[in-house]
């Protein structure tokens, strides 16, 4: 029978938990009652005293999280919604990221970062943060697209000796679903060609893959052959399958749901267009949310963020360039 | 129009029962309004969730009623009633969860994510604990133009305790002794977080001489003593006595939102005291003291079912936003704004 | 006589808080004490009451901020160090930047984050974050290079009805002089050609702006007409000027003293690669901090960060592609 | 290294005549310790700041000693006696001002920012009220392990008490029964601001039952009543009561840092108990109960010195770090890194 995206979560955090003694899970609601997204599901009553329910305290979740990885321990954290990680960002950016550079202990912490827009959840429920995080040294961002990629990356962010973000979107929780879990999976740092195709590359990730991919179904109506190269990890980044891709299309149009200035579309076009300018047939281009807080009511919270139609829009434009 | 309904004036500026049968009203009408949110909730027509004051509108209408028109409020989650009796209008309510343009957030923002700054209503953030210090910036801002008479108030829930940032802005209120009430609502839990897991004091009263700030422990089902002792909190922050925290002890009579079925709420809790529905308990303390009969009742919430179903209905006739009329423009300084979207055209 | 980087500060608070009734400043050791920079010397006696004192709680800091500026008033803000503000962060980002936007409320409060490496200072003294708040809605961040506009960028910042992030760069607060204050300045959101030249466009801003003009004299000796444009904002971007510079040299190094992943540098290079690919003879480069906390040592931390070496060097690659 | 010097017991173990000179010498090595940063510094041998514990020795030292091999230490930035108490080599300390990359920091974090995690000797971020979270982490996996003889101890000073992390951190660790020690330094100012400025209430240690946890107030001037009182917690927090509190009383007696005179100092303060140098007090203590003699202080005295001057000579004579070998990689995963610099190359 089928799996979800959440599923997926709530497996992986099951088999981090059964197969490795050093794992245990944090945040506030996550125990008996299976955390905000059901995503800690019966985790605490199969390991009991490993999945503790944490006060509202976000910045103190990620010290205790980061002492107890310096002791050899494999905490995960669930944030209720990544946009509360904004009172933990201290302990995040300035004590996770930073201590296996000052002091060679390594931080094996994963911070998961319920994200994304959901139509009706606003400016405060809403928020992708991977293009905030991904700034800072010392930490490792994955945005999984997929519900085979959301379960094997995880698993890979409890692995991982560094500080890893895990940002999940809070669109796929439920509607996106895989029949089965996945036995093998790309190594973390390799992005993925979700569509092959030689007129033009859009580059995205997590929740706008999806809609890439039906911007891509669009275009083929149309006569245009879009490969769609699904990033999985924004940090570190895949500039070679990026620029590989470019290299077959001469084309690029980069998309991403968080806000305009900065972030993940902005690193993409310019590392491509430092390092392969000499691939690009027309002026590589982005799409991004809007550049305001994302709002409340549906038909704006749609317009804000890109959608299949906006993206096929960009990407005509690009074509035609 | 937020004006006209302001102003109702603390306790003592009317008799005690005049002030009781109006709070009583207002708890009513913020139940009657809960509850076709809720039943709104259950037929799909609102986007986002839904979050209720179930249980506790005699705390919260006390706080709304011992404030006046110029004071600053900044509201919560479970805060209808004090809310309608600050001067909320039921419209902006409506409006806000409906993602009416018309509301005073335009559909940008929803549900309880409502207010109106220049009339002392905050808009809460999502972010716990985070409206405290706000509160203390407006009143301090008070201060400065030599209004001596205001004072401010800000609810938070038994959760929000254990954020840092109500530790910091209470030390703060403390240090600049401004006029600022707090009022917790221990309702026992944190969505589905019992307080055990929440703190390891007696009492959250325990806090308040750690702030230096006088402190009441009340209630919270019990209207009256919820009224007194705001009543009490506002008269010593106007006397300038510095903050007042207030701790009430309740019972969540609901999901932490409508999706929830809150089956985590132990029975003893609601068999206990604190389980008592607040509203139900005012109204028998209306009868025997004859303060309103059965009659007088059924007429009062005949008014608010009508006031509600009369906005609700204005509201479902209003157009929703229009993505292509939105300036998607995030300052007001319009001057520097970069553009209109995601792809700055320049 | 001449007034340094630091005094133009303080002067600049001085007359905000004389020409208008509604500015007040609060932070740390500020009063009396005159600032750890000495930015607010003898302010607080010279206005009493309004300079104040605060707790060390950011958070609580900025909030009261937004709430005084609710009320019409005109907070400065002092943070000790910009690396503080991440315990502010939430205030900053969600309640400070989203109140117009939700509310039609503007919120005039100006945030002063002595920013930037100073040698010996370490990972938590000596951070940039303009490439942080830059990203979110609501925000404008100022990024002065010189004296003068230190002093009028301030002004400015206090009467903008926006929040505004004041990023003050600490290694030029005593060596950086001007003759005298400004009577008049460009205005917010125009960058200013700090050097002219048609050979390449440097983009640079705060105290990078300096390393780049010595990169430029030093190329001058080989003969090559650098180009130097500092930004002065970095939100809003002046893409007209870079754009207009670009056209002119064909060629762009972008220059920034923050982290390489994502940030201004990768901002304005693609911003340029998206609309003004056709002007360009060669790959636009970059040329950020590395992708470390900021070391302690000096010499560590001269080679962390981008230097007048650093960007000739980089400068000579472009110019030969 | 570090383990030899590690492990010196708690009181109780040793007489308490061996005891206080233990922690007499400690105070008296760190002492002399701080003097000569503050001199380098003079001399311009020092990058960035330096910051001394003068004044807070007899608490800090107390921290220090009561803790055993196996404890988890974050000291803050006057805590010089207390790190060579725990175990910090004198060397840890030199390199890391001087910026040796032999040290454990190599270079890349310097003065006060040290540690060695792996020794329980927990390196500070700069950020106050950061670290007691951490040390709360760190005593859980400890409790996951199964090790139910370590406890943990923070410093923080009176301004830290101001910070959101510090409310969280205490909360959470009697949430948890954590057995850790939270050391409130009360020097009355942080950098120049006084009290009365950073909180209102009677004593910090009236925060103790807003948290259910155990508190005592000392004077921190006074070396045997700071090691009976660090005892006393120490056995509370091994024998499972959960967090303790410890408020000390004293006077910083230097500056904020070396570049500041402390001028806004308040003659009251230092005329006052609170103003005496805890290492003159202990010395006339250990003369007075004869425990030491004057001879045997100044020998004691001139070792420290040896040994402080053979350090910095030592690390004088080491290469500075190479930005050239340094990898400019911030993850321990290296298959994961981005590329060496600013440019990413890839
Ligand atoms: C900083 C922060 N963390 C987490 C949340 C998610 N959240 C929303 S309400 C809630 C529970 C609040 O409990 P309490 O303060 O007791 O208020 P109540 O809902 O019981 O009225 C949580 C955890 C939040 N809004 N803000
Ligand atoms: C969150 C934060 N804000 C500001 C600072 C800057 N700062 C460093 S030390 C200090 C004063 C600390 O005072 P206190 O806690 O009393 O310790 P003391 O220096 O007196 O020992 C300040 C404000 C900081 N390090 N962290
Ligand atoms: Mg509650
Ligand atoms: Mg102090």
């Amino acid at each position: 029978m089928p799996i979800t995206y959440i599923e997926a979560i709530r497996e992986a955090q099951a088999r981090a938990l059964a197969e490795d003694p050093r794992v245990f899970i944090y945040g506030q609601d996550i125990g008996a009652f299976g955390g905000a997204f059901k995503a800690t599901k019966n985790l605490a009553s199969d390991y009991p005293g490993r999945v503790m329910d944490a006060p509202i305290s976000e910045d103190a979740i990620i010290g205790l999280g980061v002492g107890a990885a310096i002791e050899g321990r494999r905490p995960i954290i669930e944030m209720q919604f990544a946009d509360f990680s904004t009172v933990a960002f201290n302990q995040i950016v300035n004590q996770a990221a930073t201590l296996f550079w000052r002091t060679n202990v390594p931080c094996p912490i994963t911070i998961r970062l319920p994200c994304g827009g959901t139509s009706g959840s606003g400016p405060f429920h809403s928020q992708t943060m991977e293009s905030i995080y991904a700034h800072y040294p010392g930490l490792i961002v994955m945005t999984p697209a997929t519900v085979e990629d959301a379960y094997s990356m995880l698993l890979e962010a409890v692995a991982i000796d560094d500080p890893v973000i895990f940002c999940e979107h809070k669109l796929l929780y439920y509607h996106l679903k895989a029949d089965k879990l996945p036995s093998e999976a790309l190594p973390t740092g390799k992005a993925r060609i979700a569509r092959e195709g030689r007129d033009m590359t859009i580059v995205a990730y997590s929740a706008m893959v999806h809609e890439a991919l039906l911007a891509a179904d669009d275009l083929a109506t149309e006569g245009a052959q879009i490969e769609v190269v699904d990033l999985r990890s924004v940090k570190p980044l895949d500039t070679d399958t990026v620029m590989a891709s470019v290299a077959r299309t001469g084309r690029l149009l980069c998309v991403g749901e968080s806000w305009p200035w900065g972030g993940v579309t902005a690193e993409v076009i310019a590392r491509v267009a430092s390092e392969g300018f000499g691939l690009l047939d027309a002026p590589p281009q982005r799409l991004n949310a809007k550049d305001t807080p994302i709002p409340y009511h549906p038909s704006l919270w749609a317009a804000h963020r890109p959608t299949a139609r906006s993206i096929a829009a960009a990407a005509r434009n690009v074509l035609r360039k | 129009m937020l004006q006209t309904v302001l102003n109702h004036g603390a306790v003592g500026e009317s008799t005690f029962r005049e002030t009781y049968q109006r709070a009583y009203r207002y708890m009513l009408l913020s139940r009657v309004l809960d509850d076709k949110f809720a039943s709104l909730y259950r037929a799909g027509k609102i986007h986002g969730g839904v979050f209720l004051g179930r249980g506790q509108e005699a705390l919260s209408v006390s706080t709304g009623m011992v404030l006046r028109k110029g004071d600053v409020f900044a509201p919560l989650i479970r805060d209808a009633a004090g809310r309608l009796a600050f001067g909320e209008p039921v419209l902006d309510a409506v409006r806000t969860y409906l993602g009416s343009p018309l509301g005073p957030m335009r559909a940008r923002d929803g549900n309880v994510h409502r207010g109106r700054p220049k009339e002392g209503l905050l808009p809460m953030i999502s972010h716990l604990g985070a409206m405290i210090s706000v509160v203390n910036g407006a009143l301090l801002a008070r201060r400065f133009s030599g209004d001596t008479e205001a004072i401010g108030a800000a609810s938070i829930g038994d959760g929000a305790t254990s954020t840092g940032a109500v530790h910091e802005a209470l030390n703060q209120a403390a240090i600049e002794k401004l006029p600022t009430i707090v009022v917790i609502a221990n309702n026992q839990y944190a969505y589905s977080t019992p307080n055990e897991r929440q703190f390891a004091c007696r009492s959250l009263a325990d806090r308040a001489m750690g702030y230096g700030i006088e402190c009441q422990s009340i209630d919270g089902t019990d209207l009256e003593a919820c009224l007194k002792a705001l009543g009490r909190a506002a008269d010593s922050a106007r006397a300038g006595r510095g903050p007042q925290m207030i701790v009430a002890n309740l019972l969540r009579l609901c999901g932490h939102g409508e999706h929830d079925d809150a089956n985590y709420v132990l029975a003893k809790h609601k068999s206990s005291p604190i389980g008592r529905d607040c509203l139900k308990a005012a109204e028998e303390e209306l009868q025997c003291r004859n303060w309103a009969d059965a009659n007088t009742i059924a007429g009062w919430r005949a008014e608010s079912v009508q006031k509600v179903e009369q906005a609700v209905a204005t509201v479902q006739r209003e157009a929703g936003p229009d993505p292509f009329k939105e300036t998607w423009c995030a300052i007001s300084s319009k001057h520097l704004s970069e553009g209109m979207d995601g792809e700055f055209k320049s």
